[in-house]
């Protein structure tokens, strides 16, 4: 029996598993025993009632999938009122992803949400910036630091901020959060992604634009956690096109602490409990008695001076 | 939603081209696959096939579930990738099925005659309702719409369950709305409809809510909305319905696929 | 028989496929008529002689591969002498693709490319800038502009700019590109990632991260294509993920004029050809005379307001 | 590189396990493919298995190549999800090649006698050259390395050829390179090895590259690296070559498979 446990920060989870916010909700209880799983992480809500977008919803791309859900909010109440107690019966922490359009709208989001029964706060920040001409928050720097700033202020619970991945350079956006008092990353969200039927000529989604997700989308997620995590002191928490144990592996290799698995679950809703058995069995192969060990793991060596790519690590 | 859902790896027994459009598969499942309920359905992950590699799973309603032989059966219109994978397959392949998910029909105790209107691949999720029906004592009328006679399907699994069939075509020019909605007044003018189940068109639901609302008589729809998930955690499945005069949305894999046909738009 | 011909500027194409660089060379003759494509793309060259990377070099990833060669050049004589005589003896127009370390590097190789034979220049602005930090130019607006200005000043040829994807907002550097005097834009090139081989926990390439290209990438580079067509009025050329014909459609709807193909050359070295046959069915079997009228043809409703998205176009 | 390459679709013919690691795959083909020469190779679209799904093609030496009968067949290692996806195959699959490509190794009309010296995999690639060989009137001795005997191929197709073969393995301490060289010494003092062929072993070439730029005889080694295209254009497949002093990057692919071993780094 491996050690699975891993630290964010102030929080100890079983096991490095978690869902990724908007690929769960209390229907997993119908075909997975919860209590296995590292935390809960719900679907991002706002404080306004929403509907979310037009359909089609989602599309299906080589090796992944686009999704343009929006945010179909219940808001607040809702959520205080029956899903914090549905999660309060499992054991593992719950984590409430939690979006607005402003800095203090994020901070009184969370604020709200500071109860018992509620593990740590994931802002994503991915969401448009009604402040910044639309752009999503973790797009820039300064963006970032303003909205996780806010958030510090409006609470004491552990506070996970969600990355997007559509920047030219994910460090200095890392560094930002972690400066302006981040407890821990998610890195990341969706790739901004577009899909159009060629016999209609239509998007293949009602909103024209929507995140890719799934298999296709990890070596390139990978990178940015590789580079998130050597950019900062707090934990990573991987999340992009895991599907296995072995892509959990590579995840923590990288330099994640723990991982979030979203599409995966569409195929296979028990995905997140063969990837835990597997890291499991990874470890005991390998002979390594904590998953803790196999973060950051990567071995490089030292090469020659390598020469100028055209395609370049930039960070 | 209720009971367990799990994932299952199933053997083909018997893969059945039915007609021009239609396809029909037989695979052993076990529990709790077989134990699902006329109108519950599953997510399948269907194979790769030359025509490409689907990467989401495809809902399709139960057609037939025998928790004895722990059979389970679908069939389904073959239009892209998905099911064209699916129609493929040939006895001793394996069928990855996740389910039986959803909330079925339900059948009141009081009800002694109900009446099924289905069209297309609609006609697929009624099917399993006949014989429910039937095994309840209750009379059952099988309204079928189809475009030809040589594509209608599930008339035979209704006959054989001792239902009466009335089909109706374009070919025929039977299946005009105005011409449904005359036969149900009929039957409902007999006391022949206790109960209305719809599944696959539009223009009948529209029938079926202007005389359930008219009449007050129960009314039922299966509807369809494409999925990824299928366990109500990704809102992709969405549909509209008016509830006490405002437009809300439901996940059709979670709180439905059958519903209070009264209250579903369009 | 559809008119397959495009304008890139002053430049006519037979029709609008053509190799991607560094997919492409004179081996392909022995599997092709090379006389079918619209145009022929060399691997990106340097002033310098260069080995390239070191080993592995590719890797294979879920509906795509990564790939760090680098730039094995054998410089500028060997270009002159060998590869520009090989290319004259057939039909469609040469396009060359330099990259150098400095704007002025771009603008002396490309004069010194501005022979007979070479039908334009393609500046593969994808690579470090020696004098910005290394990071690639076409990663800001700013080294953009200096590279194509410097670029447009060395060459009388047309010039064509290739984009990096590796950036969060694209429409800025396109503009950045055209107003410095590109003629034609080129996006995209590979999307930087990272690949770990979780026995051995090491990097998957000997120069740990590289590019990401093929299927799986399609869906995020048509999002930029779309983007960049709709920033600039010169014609974009689309390139990521195109293995048939209804993907070089895809990117003609969204706004391409004209499509490079790259890895799916490797899965099949007669996949353009197969497109270039599928396009004029395509339109034939459309009612369409002119594949041109293709370009941007994607059909939008007006939807009512779109709710604010968690993933957002942002363009 | 010469010749005409093809995309193909083949139809497979036979396909055999050999012993714990080894399996062969016979294709029917027809032209180009059948006229493949001995270290040629081809790059197959290896199918999909529970493996995974290989995006690359991969490179394999032609095994055998009758361009009568219109046959081709792959003798190799399963090792990764190519290979067992090939090993896979069963008559009447179909298996796309891409091929031949590359150069092959050549036979000097003044030759009478050369030496074939593999080990593993690398024996696959040798084994058309015994027919070949013996097809000019050469004599053909080929020394063939395995771990153990059990794990020995292309012996049969040496012997068939008329070939004498000297089988040296781990297990009988027979197979270092030390007991080869002296193998290889006596054959060169005897007047028998007008040119060396080697593919398969870093350790061999070694002793190949020595003897030859001592004694002056020509050799060659067939080379092994990853590929992507298969056709000199992505420039993955390099291996360095000292020439005339200079250090230098080389294709596999198309400047190869086949060099001169003495020219050959690593
Ligand atoms: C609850 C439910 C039960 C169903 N039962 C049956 C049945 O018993 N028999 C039958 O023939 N069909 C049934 N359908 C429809 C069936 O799911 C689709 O025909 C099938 O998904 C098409 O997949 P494809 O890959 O062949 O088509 P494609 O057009 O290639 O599919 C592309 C995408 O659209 C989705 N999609 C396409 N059409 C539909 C549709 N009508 N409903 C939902 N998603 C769709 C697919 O799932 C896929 O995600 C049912 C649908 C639902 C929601
Ligand atoms: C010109 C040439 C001829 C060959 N002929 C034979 C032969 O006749 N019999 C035989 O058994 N093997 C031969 N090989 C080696 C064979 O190509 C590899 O064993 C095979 O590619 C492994 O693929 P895989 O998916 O099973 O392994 P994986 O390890 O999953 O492959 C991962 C990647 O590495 C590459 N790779 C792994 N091993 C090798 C290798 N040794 N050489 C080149 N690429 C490799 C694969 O092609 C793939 O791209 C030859 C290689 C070359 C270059
Ligand atoms: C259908 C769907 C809905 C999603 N909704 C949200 C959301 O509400 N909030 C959020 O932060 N991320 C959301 N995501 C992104 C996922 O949490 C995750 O970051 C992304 O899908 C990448 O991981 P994956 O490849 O494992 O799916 C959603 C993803 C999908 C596919
Ligand atoms: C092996 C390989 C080598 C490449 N070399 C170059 C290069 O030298 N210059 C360049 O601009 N792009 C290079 N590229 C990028 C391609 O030109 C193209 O932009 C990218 O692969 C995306 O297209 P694809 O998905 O069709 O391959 C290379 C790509 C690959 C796979
Ligand atoms: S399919 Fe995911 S909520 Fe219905
Ligand atoms: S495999 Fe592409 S150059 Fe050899």
């Amino acid at each position: 029996m491996t050690d699975l446990s891993v630290r964010i920060g102030t929080l100890t989870l079983a096991n490095p598993v978690m869902p990724a916010s908007g690929t769960f909700s209390e229907g997993m209880a119908r075909a997975l025993d919860l209590n296995r799983l590292g935390a809960f992480v719900t679907k991002t809500i706002t404080r306004e009632l929403r509907l979310g977008n037009p359909l089609p919803r989602v599309a299906e791309t080589a090796g992944g999938m686009l999704n343009s859900i929006g945010i179909p909010s219940q808001g607040v109440a809702h959520f205080l009122e029956h899903t914090v107690p549905f999660f309060a019966a499992f054991a593992p922490p719950l984590v409430a992803s939690i979006s607005a359009p402003t800095a203090e709208g994020f901070a009184s989001l969370a604020a709200a949400l500071s109860v018992p029964g509620v593990a740590a706060i994931e802002a994503n920040i991915s969401c448009p910036n009604l402040e910044a001409d639309g752009q999503a928050f973790a797009m820039r720097e300064d963006s970032t630091a303003a909205a996780v700033r806010a958030l510090r202020a409006a609470t004491a619970l552990p506070l996970w901020v969600k990355l997007t991945p559509n920047v030219g350079e994910i460090a200095p956006v890392a560094r930002a959060a972690e400066a302006a008092g981040a407890d821990a990353l998610v890195v990341a969200n969706t790739i901004l992604a577009l899909s159009i039927d060629t016999e209609t000529f239509r998007p293949r989604l009602g909103n024209v634009l929507g995140g890719l997700s799934g298999p296709a989308i990890k070596p390139i997620v990978l990178r940015q956690v590789w580079q998130c995590a050597r950019a900062v002191r707090i934990p990573v928490i991987g999340c992009g096109g895991i599907a296995d144990a072995a892509d959990a592996v590579e995840y923590l290799l990288a330099g994640a602490t723990a991982v979030q698995v979203g599409t995966a679950t569409f195929r296979d809703p028990t995905a997140m409990d063969a990837i835990i058995a597997g890291l499991d069995r990874f470890c005991e192969r390998h002979d390594i008695a904590r998953v803790s060990e196999l973060t950051g793991a990567m071995r490089t060596e030292e090469t020659d001076e390598p020469e100028l790519a055209w395609v370049n690590p930039v960070a | 939603m209720t009971g367990e859902v799990a994932v299952q790896q199933t053997e083909v027994l018997e893969s059945a081209s039915l007609n021009a459009e239609y396809h029909r598969i037989r695979v052993r499942a076990g529990a709790p696959a077989s134990q699902a309920r006329p109108g519950q359905f599953f997510q399948l992950l269907c194979p790769a096939s030359p025509a490409g590699t689907p990467f989401l799973r495809r809902p399709m309603s139960v057609y037939g579930a025998d928790p004895a032989s722990g059979e389970v059966s679908f069939l389904f219109k073959v239009t892209g990738i998905g099911t064209r994978g699916l129609a493929g397959l040939v006895p001793g392949d394996r069928l990855d099925l996740l389910g039986p998910l959803g909330n079925g029909f339900t059948l009141e105790p009081g009800w002694r005659h109900i009446v099924a209107l289905g069209r297309g691949a609609g006609l697929a999720t009624l099917a399993p309702l006949g014989a429910a029906a039937r095994a309840r004592g209750m009379e059952v009328t099988a309204i079928l719409s189809a475009r030809r006679p040589s594509l209608m399907v599930a008339d035979d699994a209704f006959r054989a369950a001792g239902a009466r069939v009335i089909p109706v075509t374009d070919a025929e020019g039977t299946s005009g709305p105005a011409h449904v909605e005359r036969l149900l007044r009929g039957m409902i003018a007999d006391g022949r409809c206790d109960a209305l189940f719809t599944c696959g068109s539009a223009r009948l639901l529209e029938v079926v809510r202007r005389l359930a609302q008219g009449f007050g008589i129960p009314a039922m729809v299966a509807l369809e909305q494409q999925m990824a998930c299928g366990l109500g955690m990704c809102f992709c499945c969405v549909r509209s319905f008016r509830v006490d005069g405002q437009v809300l949305h439901r996940r059709v894999c979670y709180d439905g696929p059958v519903f209070d046909a009264r209250e579903a738009l369009e």
